[in-house]
């Protein structure tokens, strides 16, 4: 599955780098997380609650925050099991300048098994978006409160 | 296949399900379990208990009171697909209750029920949209109503707070309109590929108003705001149907759901199509 | 957490502590004898454990055992009339609607559905009246032959 | 006259207890203290497997054990391929019942829990932890046939279970001499086959004796018996393997699967009943799928429509590893079958076997012939296209003509009878295939899209004689036994070695033997689907179960007759020779009245008072049948669709089929096969695919994405035969039970291509989704 997104924030990159890359900031963000701990440089454990509505499921994994190039680039490895399945994605960050913003081009592929990829292959796409605009609306907002 | 396990309340009132639903974290409602139980089956949901709502009496029916049809939540789709008053009233909510899944599970799924999941290839949520329905809902912080086009907010995802209940659903008499459902069915779970709802006022063979909503090609229906301006004013034939409904493609933005069966640039192109569908089918209704 | 719950399946009384999560297709099927209702897939689609819930046709395996408390149900074990063949039952075996015969009950009973609705279908509403039930065996074609035949008999009776 | 019940459309006697919910499938068994097995299977499409951590599941409420590969490598041997096609560089790679390193498709085991109830069971599935290392995964024939793909078994270099081909006539001449060549590329889309009853098994096992019963949903229980000694180290003479009521097959029930031995396994070491019922989720990642080819095929002819020669490569994908008879389905059921009933007199095909990170092929319905009368029948098409010719009349120019004693093919086939120009010319005039032209030109002109399909076929089933099968690589036999007792009141009971599955030859049979012998069918009892009681057979599958079945039955009921007569002549004091068998009864030729019934004589043949001298008391007999060839039915068969410009839906308006299976036992029965075959073959054109996405996830996994025909969509299909009997066969029978699948397919799909071609539309993979034909179209219509 391929995801392919743009998002626009109105800070410029150094400013957005620092949270992009604090894991309490990205377990803040992530939705569902439950908990981010350190296992090794830029690499942590991760345990997610990751659902919509009543379909939920608990994945156990690790995130990797790879390849850093700051204040412009990193890739997001992440990996993780659960009940429902496994979820293996892997995400290149693209940070440009952008009129004194950011403009954060997201490209990415997952791979997803078990009962989701069996049976739920319809709304995977729509899935991973919504759980994605999420991640970057919370940071976003980290932004402007600062 | 085998649910997970849960705790299982049964709740006598609307009062008594709110009261059950802010004392049990994560628990959610039956009524008639076609939305859920599919889940519960496939331990794709694992709420720690359910609380059934299915037995409260006041919840179900279908009324008409000054020019306002009013249908409980737990009404099963097949009550509404046979009432003469939702076929007099909302022609196009018949229409689509009568095309959701099959007999079997149209005699048990409910229209609460139904909305209340939210599924984007679910039928009914067009067919409120476009009839500018308004949906009941009780919960702690007491009575309120919301309109279906902000009840539904994206995938599987609504207005409807964590102890909210949806008691029914209302819709304002059609008698002076025709409405209709456009349906594009998936071959295998009978969901909408596309489902397109029209409603149309007219004054003879000239559209006075359109209303239309789109379903099963974005998280959440969207309403055709080109295609209704597009309409409005112009005689309903052929030529002036298919223009408007060309303009379908404006309202869809670049969410549109794509799967194996059908991708999303096709269902951009089936659009105009099914809209045309709907609108025909409405404006003859109409006059 | 068991429920105690009541379900009279075919005229007799099954009073029983459930596991709430338990689906009514398992609770008739584990009562000893009612294994006529099957269960052919997990998604609602197949129509193989079709039964009729309070004189309606549902799909057991979406139902949950505890939402049947205080119904009374008919399975394909209760259709017939003291051993006398419900019209159905004959109209299948007359116009060999049936090959392996695992979808059978439930296309009995959802040609039942149908029939309470609109007791003298054409062949079109007799194929759109069991979009719900699927046959690999037959093709549908002399399920549609067999559900025509019932329909008469039953309106000469 | 007695009323013949051979050729009559009776009821069928299996019906009462179908009807009435009373007959017993697999999963309806309740046996005292049963317990429930579920398995764990693979995420992943390919991974290696490490630590398993079933500490938590074991621990889990109700849960009696939980078993990994380690646990089973002893006492489960891997599983067995039984159909080693020689001449093919066949590489069998090992199957284990459970994955101990490797994990190669999405549904490879790699648990097993055993608990009290099914409930209990999937709780503690869920609390199994397996570390996967995810390897790169394919799932394409051809790309795994490729330098470079991932590589699925370590001792098998490109993936290749096999390489096999055939080849006979001059080839490249018919190809340097061809006035006209149509080439194209085809996809026979991977099929999961859906029998509506999931799998399931029971075993159990004495402990103290050694005794096991099996209960299985399986085609061929003595096949079963012997293979489960093989790989359970349960011998055979220890087992019993029971199928009872089997709610279809489609040939997912002939191989033989991990989860029956492993259920075996877990009864063996929990001395309780355990049971094992696949969900249907599970039935579409563990049940084997069919078809799953991709091939090229380009076929030779002259400008005036004679065919002289066809050659192909094929790539079959076999799945992970091969089921229990898979080598022999795109290679001797399919390779053998290209020339067709044209004779065509030059054919080559090199057909690859490839490893894939798929659930493993096996035979679907048809096995093999689908996939050749689909290379055929299309390219005849194209052909007729290509030289602006009708596809009608191009098959006249080429069909054989008629015979009745053999005709032999360039693979080595000797065609039993057949008369393919009558089925077309009946097919042709039956449906006004002039007048339907005219419409379609006439509806043309409106702009509306109505496409005529042809496909007429043969195809040889009956699988049959065993030296055969011994030259072929089957590692069994294929001849069938009957046992025909009479019971002191003349009633019959009737033992086979096949084994039906809803096709209805409990009546079929019964017909058989009450003709044979002089009984009414309800006075005949058929039992079948017990090791225990029925004699050895092979199976029911390749339309054999009649053709092969009802031969065995047919001589052993003559063996009878035989003995009646004998003993009917004692009776009345006549000479045997001046006995006959007239009108049900056994007679003195000229003396009607002086005759014995089926009862008289079954009643002294049993207590055997008055008995003429040397013969033996009781009125039984028993036949071993081997057949002499195989038997080859064939057809012809129309398909009318319109599609739908704007959507790309196809509607299927018409079909109408001809199918000539030799003298009908039952014409009811037939057909409702032809009726359940051709709406099996309609699904692979118009709807059904397994589809695999990249990382080898099967995104078609249930009932919600894989879409199944459904009535609401379907015509009325309208059946008519000829009847051309097989000269070898005792009762001149061919068998029904694959031909409206063989023809179904590609009828509706050269439909679909001829109500395309006036915008020049040439190929479209299967199934015709409404967004595959709406692209075709705009592609066609934007190059123009």
């Amino acid at each position: 599955m391929e995801l392919t997104a743009s998002y626009r924030f109105d800070v410029p990159p150094a400013t957005l780098w620092p949270l992009l890359v604090d894991p309490a900031v990205v377990a803040s963000c992530l939705p569902g997380c439950e908990a981010l701990e350190p296992v090794g440089p830029d690499a942590y454990r991760a345990v997610l609650t990751v659902g919509i509505a009543a379909v939920t499921g608990r994945y156990e994994g690790t995130v990797t925050l790879a390849d850093q190039r700051p204040p412009h680039a990193y890739r997001l490895v992440v990996t993780g099991k659960g009940r429902a399945g496994f979820v293996n994605g892997e995400a290149s960050l693209d940070l440009q300048e952008d009129g004194g913003g950011t403009r954060l081009g997201v490209q990415g592929r997952a791979e997803v098994g078990g009962t989701i990829a069996r049976v739920g292959q319809r709304l995977l796409g729509s899935a991973s978006k919504m759980m994605m605009d999420g991640f970057f609306e919370c940071l976003r907002k980290r932004t402007e409160t600062g | 296949m085998y649910p997970a396990d849960f705790a299982y309340y049964r709740a006598s009132s609307v009062q008594d399900a709110g009261r059950l639903l802010s004392e049990h974290p994560g628990a959610k409602l039956l009524a008639g379990g076609h939305s859920l139980i599919p889940l519960l089956k496939l331990r794709l949901a694992v709420p720690p208990a359910l609380i059934d709502v299915g037995r409260i009496a006041d919840l179900s029916g279908i009324s008409v009171a000054s020019d306002r049809l009013r249908i409980g939540a737990l009404t099963p789709h097949a009550e509404v697909a046979a009432s003469s008053e939702v076929a007099t009233h909302a022609a196009a909510l018949a229409d689509a209750a009568g095309q959701i899944g099959d007999p079997a599970v149209r005699n048990r799924g409910t229209v609460g029920g139904n909305i209340a999941h939210a599924d984007p290839a679910s039928d009914l949520p067009a067919v409120l949209c476009a009839l500018d329905a308004s949906i009941g809902i009780v919960g702690a912080g007491g009575d309120r109503t919301v309109s279906a086009g902000e009840f539904f907010l994206g995938m599987m995802t609504t207005a409807l707070g964590e102890d909210e209940i949806v008691t029914h659903v209302e819709i304002h008499s059609g008698q002076e309109h025709g409405s209709a459902y456009a349906k594009f069915p998936h071959p295998a779970s009978r969901f909408a590929v596309i489902g397109v709802a029209a409603v149309v006022t007219a004054d003879g063979d000239t559209c006075r108003s359109a209303a239309v909503a789109l379903g099963g090609l974005l998280p959440a229906p969207v309403r055709a705001s080109h295609v209704e301006q597009a309409i409005g004013g112009q005689p309903l034939n052929e030529a002036s149907i298919t223009e408007a409904a060309a303009r379908a493609g404006d309202d869809l933005g670049d969410e549109i759901l794509g799967d194996v069966f059908a991708s999303a640039d096709y269902r951009q192109a089936m659009a105009p199509v099914y809209v045309a569908r709907a609108l025909t089918a409405a404006a003859a209704r109409a006059r | 957490m068991k429920v105690p719950i009541d379900i009279t399946i075919n005229g007799r009384s099954y009073q029983r502590d459930v596991e709430p999560r338990q689906l009514l297709v398992h609770f008739i099927r584990d009562l000893g004898g009612l294994t006529g209702t099957k269960v052919g897939c997990d998604t609602s689609q197949c129509g193989s454990c079709t039964v009729l819930l309070d004189g309606v046709a549902v799909k057991s395996c979406t139902c949950l055992a505890v939402q049947a408390d205080g119904a009374s149900m008919t399975t394909i074990e209760g259709l017939a009339d003291q051993g006398t063949l419900h019209p159905l039952q004959e109209a299948f075996w007359e116009k060999h609607g049936l090959q392996c015969g695992f979808c059978t009950p439930g296309m009995i009973l959802a040609s039942h559905e149908l029939l309470r609705h609109n007791p003298d279908p054409s062949d079109a509403d007799i194929r759109h009246g069991l979009e719900g039930n699927l046959c690999r065996c037959t093709g549908y074609q002399n399920i549609v032959r067999a559900v025509r035949h019932a329909a008469d008999a039953l309106a000469e009776k | 006259m007695a009323t013949r019940l051979f050729g009559s459309g009776i009821r069928r006697r299996e019906d009462p207890r179908l009807i009435t919910g009373s007959a017993t499938y697999t999963d309806d068994l309740a046996l005292p203290g049963m317990v429930h097995a579920a398995m764990l299977r693979s995420p992943h499409a390919h991974a290696t497997v490490g630590a398993i951590n079933i500490s938590r599941a074991q621990a889990a409420p109700g849960v009696l054990a939980v078993y990994t590969g380690k646990d089973t490598r002893e006492g489960l041997q891997p599983m067995p391929c039984a159909w080693l096609v020689p001449d093919a560089d066949l590489k069998v790679a090992t199957y284990p019942c459970i994955a101990t390193d490797t994990v190669r498709y999405v549904g490879d085991i790699v648990a097993v829990v055993v608990a009290e109830d099914c409930y209990q069971a999937y709780d503690a599935l869920d609390l199994i932890d397996v570390e996967y290392d995810a390897l790169p995964s394919v799932t394409n024939p051809a790309e795994a046939a490729r330098a470079g793909a991932p590589q699925l078994h370590a001792d098998v270099d490109k993936n290749q279970a096999f390489h096999w081909a055939v080849s006979g006539g001059d080839v490249d001449a018919a190809f340097k001499d061809a006035e006209v060549v149509v080439k194209e590329r085809i996809v026979q889309q991977r099929l999961i086959p859906n029998a509506m009853e999931p799998r399931a098994a029971v075993a159990q096992y004495n402990q103290a004796s050694g005794d096991l019963t099996l209960w299985n949903t399986t085609q061929n229980p003595h096949i079963l018996r012997f293979l489960n000694s093989v790989v359970t180290g349960v011998p055979e003479d220890r087992a019993r393997v029971i199928a009872p009521e089997v709610g279809g097959g489609f040939g997912s029930k002939i191989p033989v699967y991990p989860g029956e031995f492993i259920t075996v396994f877990c009864a063996k070491q929990l001395g309780r009943p355990v049971k094992w019922n696949e969900t249907r989720s599970e039935n579409y990642q563990a049940t084997t799928h069919g078809r799953d080819h991709v091939q090229e095929v380009e076929l030779a002819a002259k400008k005036d429509g004679t065919i002289t020669g066809l050659r192909c490569t094929v790539w079959a994908g076999m799945g992970a590893y091969l089921s229990t008879a898979a080598p022999g389905i795109p290679t001797i059921l399919h390779g053998l079958m290209l020339p067709a009933c044209y004779g065509i007199p030059a054919v080559k095909e090199d057909v690859y076997g490839v490893y894939t990170n798929t659930t493993p092929v096996e035979a679907y319905r048809g096995a093999g012939r689908p996939e050749a009368t689909f290379m055929v029948e299309r390219m005849v098409d194209r052909l007729a296209g290509e030289i602006g010719m009708d596809p009608a009349d191009v098959r006249k120019k080429n069909l054989i003509a008629a015979f009745d004693d053999g005709h032999d093919t360039v693979t080595g086939l000797t065609y039993d009878s057949g008369d393919y120009p009558t089925a077309l010319e009946k097919l042709l005039s039956h449906a006004d295939y002039t007048a339907l032209r005219t419409e379609q030109a006439t509806a043309r002109t409106s702009g509306r899209h109505i496409g005529l399909g042809l496909s007429t076929y043969v195809e040889m089933c009956g699988l049959g004689p065993s030296q055969v099968a011994g030259a072929i690589g089957f590692q069994g036999g294929l001849w069938e036994s009957a046992i025909v007792r009479v019971h002191p009141t003349g009633k019959v009971h009737v033992f086979i070695g096949t084994s039906p599955h809803g096709q209805g030859e409990e009546t079929t049979f019964a017909q058989i033997v009450a003709d044979e012998i002089g009984v009414g069918a309800d006075d005949v009892k058929v039992i079948h689907g017990d090791t225990d009681t029925t004699p050895m057979g092979w199976g029911t599958y390749g339309s054999r179960t009649t053709a092969v079945g009802g031969a065995a039955l047919a001589k052993a009921a003559r063996k009878v007759r035989d003995k009646a007569k004998v003993i009917a002549a004692h009776l009345l004091e006549a000479a045997v020779e001046d006995m006959e068998f007239v009108d049900g009864k056994y007679s003195v030729k000229g003396s009607p009245d002086k005759a014995k019934s089926l009862a008289d004589v079954a009643l002294m043949a049993n207590v055997a008072w008055n008995m003429p001298a040397d013969v033996e008391a009781g009125l039984e007999a028993s036949t071993f049948y081997d057949p002499p060839n195989f038997t080859f039915p064939f057809g012809a068969h129309l398909a009318v669709v319109e599609v739908d410009p704007a959507t790309g839906q196809v509607d299927l308006k018409r079909y109408v089929a001809i199918d000539d299976c030799g003298p009908q036992i039952n014409p009811v029965i037939v057909e409702g096969q032809v009726h359940g075959g051709v709406v099996q073959g309609i699904g692979q054109a118009l709807w059904e695919h397994a589809i695999y996405d990249d990382s080898g996830q099967l995104v078609t996994g249930s009932l919600l994405d894989y879409a199944l025909p459904r009535a609401a969509r379907l015509p009325e299909i309208e059946v008519l035969s000829t009847v051309t009997p097989s000269p070898h066969h005792p009762l001149g029978v061919k068998g029904i039970g694959e031909a409206g699948t063989i023809a179904s397919t590609v009828a509706v799909y050269n439909a679909v291509m001829d109500a395309l071609s006036p915008l020049g539309v040439e190929a479209i993979d299967m199934p015709f989704t409404p967004e595959r034909v709406w692209r075709a179209i705009q592609q066609a219509t934007k190059g123009h």
